[in-house]
């Protein structure tokens, strides 16, 4: 049976990339959240949420609106970058970053509300910024939390589907990403390759995931924190 | 002029109800004053309003930097501040230039340096530590200055443990840590927060001749809040005394803190905690701050005192007589 | 359209085999998911459909330049894992019937319309679960279903062998309107005209009809 | 134009009752993960996170086998309970607590990891056992990580498709929930309704997630926590 | 058979390298045991063990109660531990029944009562208030007893606060929360760690009173961790002094603290911290304990001493004075 990798490859990046990017917008966004004392807090936090709430085929038709280049949005980002948000990998990565948005947030926005805010300003006293109060102090300080935000967004956009399939049309090479490609096989009644396929998945994720915690897990054992 | 000069408000849950804090001071350089006051006067605030972790009224400068000026505006002053300003108070951590923003319905003219921009150490009432760093990179955060940090440690005591992280210290090993931090980022102005209070006596006394060297080699100007007679008097020069967030008390701990001054008699307050009756002589054990004696006293003495008295110790003689220990 | 899902991989080989350098990439969908995406510039070259409804309203979007045209009509049939004696007769035997969704496939239209005509609609109404898709159709027999309603070229694709023995059969064509199945060119490209042009060819009729779809 | 409220009310309906059922689940199994010392902790966790990584589709369709009569899981809870877990509610609620547990259990998970060990010994030694230190002691203070995961579970179950579509069969008045019918009008091209339907789901939703955030918002500032 | 028989070891990482903890002692019941030592000796350690909180081989008995075993057993004791026990030792918090496990590769008979069934109150050296619950709520939340509660916040002064959030309270006013709450439980033995460390002397002195009084209204058995001498004498009837985990001394405050014990003279220790030279007369400053006196010393004195010397401070006259205040 011949077995094309190319479809991991490319879900696997899809998700770094995606986590990346929304590690770097979500981090910012999580700290304003948390930390603004405004009465629209609780609209922001709950249109955070929203993109969850429809279902992903629906979301991914939606989106699929916004970001071709007939639309306003797939519009400028033509214009300026010359790149097309639809049918294409980086219209995936668009398009995933808003639906996995609320998973990176969320997490992150509750692991920066329960840190003790002594060690912040500890850290101002110290005579250290803002940035470097977030990247030294506060990010290794939530750490459960940060983990399970990139752990939620990098699985959840390994396992999204409705969205990519929409907004990307399962090209070959391009947009077709390992989940697309198992729900073909499925489709197609091709089981056993199906099982394949799932397994491969499976048993990649599950391998990246243990790395993962594991490292998580000797760092913790050493520092005595959590114990 | 002085060195600092502080005239803050604000307004604080006290344990009478509301209670307003409103203190103005000033202080020389190079100077070590002493607050004192009874537990919820304001004492933590006031140091944590000088370091800018908290918002007040008022004004705080520090040599010729305005590290805070947040002063109502007479309504003629108010035209350069638009409406558009309302909003302002929000980013007062950002601005360094004048700034306008209004505070419970009045206009104030707003200058606010961030904390991190105010040359001072700062030792927390609880520490505050920074978790995911072992010790010495606790230290070295502050500062890439392995040399002092090395120094600092070995100076409370606390090079062996270079390496542990904060959960696994005791109370008065993080204490000894939170100062050496404080002290990494040779810090113009020291603020310590009852620096002393989890440390035995025999490592306080080292420790208080640390800061108290540290002070003089660095010229630094320091404020301490300590419930300690003795340490305030032998540490500092100026101290105030704060009681429901007004300073009741003003001077050098000399004019503030020695009750037998004046007097030609040597003489204590003491409160009796104990009265021992044997067949032959009453012995009174009598409390004088951290000391305990024993006095031998006639029946009927025993008889008038009970525990739990005060009462003054001194003899009649004029020279007490003073011997150097070794 | 995910009925073609089976019948698509021959019609590729065959056409390959005429033009060897042309290189395919088939895109198997929900018709309703590619509508969207071609009214949105997905770069298709050719759709097909299984029914007119989707093709038409490209047609009148103004995307194709030529309206679609019928390559092939689809019968439906019944299927069973477990049961050798199936019929719309007795169907209501039955516990669990998976069909297609009638609103959105035109496989499932055709069933209801074929439970209606025989009478036999409101007998089996509470027994309907309805699939997504045909392939999903299978699925449902497979797990809990007993008997589902599919395309009839299903049966005839190689995949269902993975199945293993299974029962069939077919429901009379006149107890539903013709399953018009439309194709649309969606580009000016040679090769798209040429792929186009194929599906109607003898070759591919014959392929067709192998798979159990009536062609004119 | 007709409009059909069922969908919607199934939709909550469902998304309650698997909040529910994995906040029950969920917080001894966090509690575990976060306690435990042992080694095999990173696999328990890497596996805990596995049921995101598959599309929904195909998770949908492997849970169909699994889940029906015919099958080991189906026939033990058809005859203990005489449940059919495929083409019906309960088949949803189960297939959909399976899928949203890891939304549920990672966050709890990080906010067990990093609450403050002081305070769980202090209610030990009010003489409190650990049922009630997590009830009263344990829950409350890690509340913003609580309420990360009842949202992310709630809405992602609002807003799941691919198992629901597949295990459910979307019989009306049964198993199909707003998102599959807003689904289904998208696929029909019924533009105009499914742009009706769908704003009604996210309005829904929107509210729900307002009121949630609202009186947490103000129970915040009564209490002090976090400012 | 005394009421309260400890001996532990447990080996901690000292400030010097690794340290065993190794305490062997018993308490009576009613007794106020005092401990002292330096700053990481082990004395939070030592209550945390009594409490349950913390790991530790050999044994407690408390009364009839035995709230630790954990003594390794000899070879022949092994035969009723099937090696299916081996995991025992995580399920410790449950069994009160004898069990064994491995600890370090040996086998042990292990017994161990749950923190929660212990019937102690503890304050710990830093609080650890719910913040989820406001002053009172952390009361009740020990026991339900509304007019106790009350009574308690009165007593610490601290009733009018009760609605606030631990949060918003001062080190001191979190400090006498925490210990109004140990006492909610209305416990048989008191563990108190440093129990007084952030408070004013006025405050401490009167919550020390009050201390004493509920130890002995409630016939409690407490134990204090302190590094005040007065505070030991004046509260505690026993004491044992630590140093890197073992017992150096072991006695009666008394004993151990009462410098001047036997001597008929009357006589202080303290430290010079200033020589203040006038022109007719000099004065040295002296500090005793919390107490600081001026007195007058001769011009030979004066040079002979300096700042910071030892000295002691005595009266030849048999008799100090001692008069009564009010
Ligand atoms: N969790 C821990 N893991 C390992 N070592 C610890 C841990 N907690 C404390 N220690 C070490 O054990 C020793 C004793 O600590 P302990 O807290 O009992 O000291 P202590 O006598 O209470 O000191 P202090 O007066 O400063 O509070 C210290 O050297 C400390 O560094
Ligand atoms: N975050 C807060 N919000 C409202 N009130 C507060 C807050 N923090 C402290 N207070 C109140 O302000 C008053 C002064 O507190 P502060 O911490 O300055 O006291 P302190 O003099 O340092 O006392 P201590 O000696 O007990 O540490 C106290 O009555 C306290 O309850
Ligand atoms: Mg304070
Ligand atoms: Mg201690």
């Amino acid at each position: 049976m011949n077995f094309d990798f190319y479809p991991f490859y490319l879900s696997i990046k899809l998700a770094f990339i995606v986590t990346i990017i929304l590690l770097i917008l979500g981090i910012p966004y999580a700290w304003f959240l948390s930390t603004t004392k405004s009465k629209i807090k609780p609209f922001l936090e709950s249109i955070t949420a929203l993109p969850i709430v429809l279902p992903p085929s629906v979301l991914g038709f939606y989106l699929l609106f916004f970001l071709s280049p007939n639309a306003y949005v797939g519009k400028i980002f033509y214009e300026l970058f010359n790149i097309k948000l639809v049918f294409s990998f980086e219209g995936l990565v668009v398009a995933s970053s808003i639906y996995s948005f609320p998973f990176m947030i969320q997490p992150i926005q509750g692991g920066f509300e329960s840190i003790n805010k002594n060690i912040i300003e500890a850290s101002y006293l110290s005579g250290k910024g803002k940035l470097i109060t977030l990247f030294k102090i506060i990010l290794p300080n939530i750490k459960p939390s940060l983990l399970t935000a990139i752990v939620i967004t990098f699985a959840h956009t390994i396992g999204e589907f409705g969205v990519v399939l929409m907004v990307g049309g399962s090209i070959p090479k391009k947009t077709e990403v390992a989940s697309v490609a198992i729900y073909d096989y499925v489709e197609n009644l091709e089981y056993p390759k199906a099982h394949i396929y799932s397994a491969t998945l499976l048993i990649i994720s599950f391998l990246v995931l243990l790395i993962v915690y594991y490292i998580n897990h000797r760092k913790k054992i050493k520092s005595g924190i959590g114990y | 002029m002085s060195y600092i000069h502080i005239n803050v408000s604000k307004n604080l849950f006290g344990a009478q109800k509301n209670m307003k804090l409103e203190m103005e001071f000033n202080i020389e350089k190079n100077d070590f004053l002493a607050i004192s006051g009874e537990s919820g006067s304001g004492k933590t605030t006031l140091l944590r309003i000088i370091a800018g972790l908290e918002e007040a009224n008022g004004e705080i400068r520090v040599g010729d930097e305005i590290w805070l000026s947040n002063t109502n505006l007479q309504t003629r002053d108010i035209v350069s501040c638009g409406k558009d300003k309302e909003k302002t108070r929000k980013r007062k951590g950002k601005d360094k230039d004048k700034d306008c923003n209004v505070f419970n319905g009045l206009w104030y003219k707003n200058r606010f340096l961030p904390p991190q921009k105010r040359k001072i150490g700062f030792v927390f009432q609880d520490f505050a530590l920074f978790p995911n760093m072992n010790v010495l990179e606790n230290l070295l955060y502050v500062q890439k200055d392995k040399k002092l940090a090395n120094k600092l440690l070995e100076m409370v005591g606390m090079k062996n443990l270079s390496e542990r992280y904060p959960n696994t210290l005791s109370g008065g090993q993080k204490q000894r840590i939170a100062l050496c931090r404080a002290l990494m980022r040779k810090p113009e102005i020291l603020l310590l927060d009852e620096p002393f209070s989890a440390l035995d006596e025999k490592r306080k006394e080292e420790l208080q001749n640390e800061i108290y060297f540290f002070h003089k080699e660095f010229n630094l100007t320091t404020i301490m809040v300590s419930h300690s007679s003795t340490e305030i008097y032998k540490l500092a020069d100026k101290m105030i005394e704060i009681k429901n967030g007004k300073i009741i008390k003003k001077g050098t701990p000399r004019e503030i803190l020695l009750k037998t001054r004046g007097s030609e008699k040597f003489s204590l307050k003491g409160r009796i905690i104990d009265i021992i009756n044997t067949d032959i002589i009453n012995i009174a054990v009598v409390s004088l701050g951290s000391h305990i004696v024993e006095i031998v006293i006639s029946q009927k003495e025993a008889e008038k005192f009970k525990k739990n008295d005060e009462v003054i110790i001194s003899t009649k003689a004029f020279h007490p007589n003073i011997k150097g220990i070794k | 359209a995910a009925n073609l899902t089976y019948v698509m991989p021959e019609i590729k080989k065959a056409f390959n085999k005429k033009y060897p350098n042309v290189k395919i990439n088939l895109v198997l969908s929900s018709s309703g998911k590619l509508t969207a995406q071609i009214l949105r510039g997905a770069p298709y070259d050719v759709f097909l459909s299984a029914n007119m409804k989707y093709p038409l309203k490209l047609y009148k979007a103004g995307i194709a330049k030529m309206p679609p045209r019928i390559y092939a009509r689809g019968a439906i049939c019944l299927f069973s894992l477990k049961y050798k004696d199936i019929s719309l007769k007795n169907l209501d035997k039955f516990n669990i019937i998976a069909i297609s969704k009638p609103k959105t496939t035109p496989y499932g239209k055709a069933a209801i319309e074929a439970f209606k005509n025989a009478g036999i609609y409101k007998k089996i109404k509470s027994k309907l679960v309805f699939a997504e898709t045909i392939p999903a159709v299978f699925s449902y027999v497979k797990s809990y279903a007993d008997v589902g309603i599919v395309a009839k070229s299903t049966i005839y694709s190689k995949n269902i062998k993975s199945l293993g023995t299974f029962y069939y059969k077919e429901i009379n064509p006149q107890l539903y309107h013709p399953i018009n199945q439309g194709i649309i060119l969606l580009s000016q490209k040679k090769v798209a005209k040429e792929f186009y042009n194929f599906m109607f060819s003898k070759k591919v009729k014959n392929i067709l009809k192998k798979y159990g779809y009536d062609t004119m």
